[in-house]
């Protein structure tokens, strides 16, 4: 699998994600600056988590605009697989690739701490691992997680299987609707979480429980 | 030119900024506050002196990047420069 | 313009500081050079009251590659890497403004760390606060914990770690020390000294504003009429800014262009070119016409005293500008050259086609004053005479403590850091010393903050010496050995010879410490003149501990991991409940009583003892007795077991409440597995070999913790009787 | 009685979000932008009639919580029921 990670200004889980991907892949990803203007063949996209742009105006808005994005844009319209954490979920709902917005969590405070999630569906790329329906635990880290949409977008979500990872009961950090922890398009290839997958990846970290949405990734689109 | 730019969230999204603010108003005894909405202001210093120009930049500021308006309004006023 | 007692004063020197200063400039200096003299003698950059102390600190080790007097420590941690770090003071700036006042004290101390060519890894903070019931306080714990989430989350550096306490010594002087703590190799550290005439002189970072120009209002009134509005002296932090600098420096720092290079802190760009310059031992020509500026008119003066943040200042090798320039552009920084290193030992200064400022370097740093206080140590506290008569609930009172502000668990402030981004924290918060792995190898460095300013105040050098055994103590509870410390000393006005009475003894203490643990000091920092209203803070010297586990596999953390394991203290039965919790919340006896005694023998000897077990791999948890005394900290072993689950100990033995709460130092509690069937049996053996005083007191069981003759206390009630005080009280119910 | 309250930095203050904001439009190819400065719009509903008295209270919510006067200036405007 030849993996591409975008890398934008004030990122700073791109090299956390980058570690857990050549760990799966057995060789570096490609590290992409937002500033260019071509993306290298690649199956799957990566947008880290972290600040880009300081998360100034709202987050993920500036970096959805870096020149980069337009070709982010073309590639995952075309099928290749593209994942957005944390903050990379904020870009791809700025840049239309997936609906619903990312509010300021209810709490108004930044939450970092291991959340239980709810596989809700495992026929995507990138949780055919998971057992549905069955609890893992994967960290959160985030200020603006709290997932909004309008009524008929939520309907169409959920008539379409795109609700893919759900906090557990009780376990809702941020105060999103319908406790949606990720999203994906209508094809399957495009997922947006808020949790960290690569922060649970070994042992020494608590689990694997995000290794292997990685680990399906490689099975699935390499 | 100098204007200025109001970002409102759009009636019916959510809203935990104006939210927290009302409950926390209420809470230092402002029993009169009905509700509270948390917009963003911008203020831009534009080398541009037709009006009609700056306005039509300004829109697509809004549009391209400052506004996300899916949930977003924005109102764009122009002051003349003194 | 003249210089006139008013305007000395205004500047915060005193007559005789003026007469040296004339004597030093061999005529009458200018305001912008007065300026800078102020600054540079402020007891903020000249340590004029401590320095003669400071001095007498242990600084040397076999593991130490920078002592003090660089930005930040460094010691060796093996295989060509090392570790940098130190602590500094934000309280003034946090207080008034608490969110921007924090965050810009994260900023700074991170930009200590990276200018010597570390990564920084993680960050750490110790926090005290007033009373609780204070109207100021929720909103400057609030304003505080967001500020350094803000700045540390955004740069992408974890937080670990920390301290946070309340008492009513702080109501009108919180304290914010931030400690931060990087990873660099040997052969790789850089260093503040300019060396290389005609070296070009470089800015970079962002641009300067007024910010944070203090003690000189009035003058600087005079110098820009422009201004209306009163300037606010409260800095912004932009951490987006900093994570680009960082960045860019650490592109730059892989070439061997950079000669020497300085974070423009406290004083800014004055202290920065004044410190580069002396340590080189050459002289500096600055044109302030190149420096980047966000406003427009800024005066000299304004230049050279500017706070603003993100700045930093390089001497490059001749020739190398152009490739810097091109890595700060692609990170969008601002890089001018603003000067060069000349051979005159002045500091020269040229604005707009004129000479504003020419003076000698070496009366400006180690040519500054340097102050022998008058000082009383402070009288001895009587002992306290437990009245153990009428024994209380012992559940009773052990969920009274937990409940209570000085020992609820502080989860609403930890869960606001982001501890695991950069994928090395191998524990974070809720224990005793931070872990975190160091990239791409099997080592981890250990690191905890602590003080307990009641025991400081009481004897300020068996509160030093307990300051720095407490860290150690937390580092070898996790099974790493420590190495180095750094601190940061915050304490009332100097003038006062009890203050400085109170600063003698704590630097005793600590110094007798680290020469009894071999751990040595590497850097520091000094607060001084806490006090409003004549009300002076407790003495508090924060202490920041680092350690190294070779094999991070082998550490443990404080938490049972099952059930059926022995529990034992390690050390003396608890006595000694004068400063003690016990003494202060449940007898609601506040007078000032004897703290414990630290002997420093029984520190060492006990801990050895504790990470040999450890890395032996006989322990499965380990847990200092501080704060609270046995009981608590057996709780806090309940309530830390692995994975949240719910894991309890059964006591089998009877014992007096000073067994239970008493503070007494040097002492664990420890886990041990008993298959195979001799295993506790071993580890007695080997503590009496080792003359170690081991006690049984009882074994892991599920879901409660039990003492004899009392009903089972349910560890999801220790949990949440623990968890509730913190956001209950931030909630304002 | 509805009301708009700007919350703005304090001049000479730094405001990286502006800054960023500037940047990233220069970058989109507005090179007319001089200056860009962010800053908060808040609006209230207030069960209250009078404008004097309504001001008053205001002043109060913006002294007490809204802005943080250590570093930032408010302008309240009051708009009419329609
Ligand atoms: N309490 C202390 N113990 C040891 N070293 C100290 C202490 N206080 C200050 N120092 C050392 O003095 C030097 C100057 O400190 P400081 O002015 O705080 O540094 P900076 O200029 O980076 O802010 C540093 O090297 C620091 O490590
Ligand atoms: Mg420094």
């Amino acid at each position: 699998m030849r993996a591409a990670v975008i890398v934008f200004p004030g990122s700073n889980c791109d090299r956390d994600v980058a570690v857990c991907l050549r760990q799966i892949c057995n060789t570096q990803p490609i590290m992409v600056w937002h500033g260019e203007h071509t993306l290298p063949p690649c199956d799957l996209i990566v947008l880290p988590g972290g600040f880009s742009y300081g998360d100034y105006l709202r987050c993920g808005a500036m970096a959805a605009n870096s020149p980069i994005m337009a070709e982010v844009v073309k590639a995952a319209k075309s099928g290749v697989a593209t994942l957005g954490i944390c903050n990379g979920f904020q870009m791809l709902t700025e840049c239309g690739l997936l609906s619903g917005v990312l509010m300021r969590n209810q709490a108004l405070h930044f939450v970092c701490r291991n959340v239980r999630l709810q596989v809700q569906q495992t026929d995507t790329p990138f949780t055919h691992l998971y057992e549905k329906d069955k609890e893992i635990v994967i960290p959160v880290a985030h200020n603006d997680g709290n997932y909004f949409a309008d009524a008929d977008t939520l309907q169409s979500l959920k008539d379409n299987g795109q609700i893919i990872f759900t906090y557990g009961e009780g376990d809702n950090p941020n105060g999103s609707q319908l406790d949606i922890a990720g999203v994906c398009d209508k094809s399957r290839r495009i997922v947006g979480m808020m949790p960290h997958p690569e922060r649970r990846a070994e042992a020494a970290l608590g689990g694997d429980d995000g290794l292997r949405l990685f680990a399906g990734l490689l099975e699935a689109v390499a | 030119m100098k204007a200025t730019i109001h970002i409102t969230l759009k009636a019916g999204v959510l809203d935990p900024q104006g939210k927290a603010i009302e409950t926390a108003l209420h809470r230092l005894g402002f029993a009169q506050v009905i509700q509270a909405r948390q917009g963003k202001l911008i203020e831009i210093d534009l080398d541009e002196s037709d009006a009609t120009t700056a306005r039509a930049t300004l829109k697509d500021m809004c549009e391209q990047m400052l506004a996300n308006t899916v949930i977003e309004d924005y109102e764009i006023t122009l002051h003349n420069d003194k | 313009m003249t210089i006139t007692k008013e305007i000395v004063a205004e500047h915060g020197l005193a007559p005789d500081e003026y007469e040296r200063i004339l004597a030093a400039m061999e005529r009458e200096p200018n305001l912008t050079e007065l300026g800078v003299f102020s600054v540079m003698w402020s007891e903020h950059c000249s340590y004029k009251s401590s320095r003669k102390w400071l001095k007498t600190l242990p600084t040397q080790g076999e593991k130490v590659i920078q002592g003090p007097g660089e930005n930040a420590g460094v010691i060796d941690i093996g295989d060509g890497d090392a570790a940098v770090f130190k602590m500094e003071s934000h309280n003034h700036p946090s207080f008034i403004e608490p969110y921007q006042g924090a965050a810009t004290g994260v900023g700074g101390i991170m930009r200590d760390v990276f200018t010597m060519g570390a990564r920084p890894v993680a960050s750490l903070n110790a926090l005290r606060f007033g009373d609780p019931s204070h109207p100021k306080t929720r909103h400057l714990v609030g304003g505080v914990v967001s500020g350094i989430g803000g700045y540390g989350n955004c740069i992408g550096v974890p937080t670990v770690g920390g301290e946070v306490n309340f008492d009513p010594a702080y109501n009108g002087n919180i304290l914010v020390n931030a400690m931060c703590v990087g990873l660099a190799r040997t052969d790789k550290i850089f260093y503040a000294a300019a060396t290389g005439i005609d070296s070009p002189v470089v800015y970079v970072g962002s641009k300067t504003g007024r910010d944070g120009i203090h003690g000189a209002t009035m003058a600087s009134a005079e110098f820009d009429d422009a201004s209306d509005a009163k300037r606010p002296t409260v800095q912004v932090g932009d951490p987006f800014t900093e994570k680009l600098l960082l960045e860019a420096c650490q592109e730059l720092m892989a070439s061997d262009a950079i000669i020497g290079i300085q974070d423009m802190g406290a004083a800014g760009l004055t202290s920065s070119s004044v410190e580069m310059a002396d340590k080189g031992g050459v002289g500096i020509h600055l044109n302030l016409d190149k420096v980047p500026c966000r406003e427009e008119k800024m005066t000299a003066y304004e230049m050279l005293l500017s706070e603003s943040q993100e700045r930093m200042l390089m001497v490059l090798k001749v020739g190398r500008e152009a490739e810097a320039k091109l890595i700060f552009d692609k990170w969008g920084l601002d890089f001018a050259v603003i000067g060069n290193l000349t051979d005159t030992n002045r500091m020269v200064i040229e604005h707009q086609g004129a000479i504003v400022a020419d003076m000698p370097l070496s009366p400006l740093a180690e040519g500054a004053p340097e102050y022998d206080r008058p000082h009383t140590p402070t009288p001895a506290a009587a002992l306290f005479a437990s009245p153990d008569t009428h024994p209380h609930n012992l559940p009773d009172t052990l969920l009274h403590l937990l409940a209570d502000p000085a020992l609820a668990s502080r989860r609403w402030v930890w869960e606001q850091y982001d501890s695991m981004v950069m994928g090395d924290t191998l524990a974070g918060s809720g224990g005793d010393a931070a872990l975190v792995r160091v990239h791409n190898t099997n080592k981890a460095i250990a690191i905890s903050v602590d003080v307990t300013p009641r025991y400081c105040f009481a004897n300020p050098i068996e509160g030093g010496k307990q300051a720095v055994a407490e860290t150690w103590r937390n580092i070898t509870a996790t099974g790493a050995t420590p190495l180095a410390i750094t601190n940061c000393l915050n304490f009332g006005n100097p003038e006062k010879p009890e203050i400085m009475g109170q600063f003698i003894g704590c630097l005793e203490g600590m110094s007798q410490a680290c020469r009894a643990l071999d751990y040595p000091i590497v850097s520091g920092n000094v607060s001084l003149y806490n006090e409003t209203d004549g009300i002076g803070i407790l003495p508090t010297p924060a202490i920041g501990g680092v350690g190294l586990i070779d094999d991070h596999t082998k550490a443990i953390g404080a938490g049972f991991t099952q059930i059926g394991q022995r529990v034992y203290i390690i050390g003396d039965d608890g006595t000694h409940l004068g400063q003690s919790l016990y003494q202060q919340i449940i007898l609601q006896n506040k007078n000032c009583f004897a703290p414990p005694c630290v002997d420093l023998d029984q520190e060492r000897q006990n801990g050895d003892f504790v990470r040999q077990m450890i890395l032996a791999g006989h322990i499965t948890a380990a847990h200092d007795i501080s704060d609270g005394g046995a009981l608590v900290a057996l709780a806090e072993m309940c309530l830390a077991s692995f994975n949240e689950g719910n894991i309890g100990c059964a006591v089998d033995i009877q014992a007096s409440h000073a067994f239970w709460f008493g503070e007494d130092q040097a002492r664990y509690i420890i886990a041990v597995p008993v298959t195979p069937a001799d295993a506790c049996a071993a580890l007695e053996n080997e503590a009496a070999k080792n003359n170690i005083r081991l006690t049984s007191i009882g074994t892991t069981q599920a879901d409660t913790l039990t003492l004899p003759d009392h009903a089972p206390i349910k560890i999801t009630h220790l949990r949440t009787t623990h968890e509730a005080w913190f956001p209950t009280y931030m909630e304002g119910k």
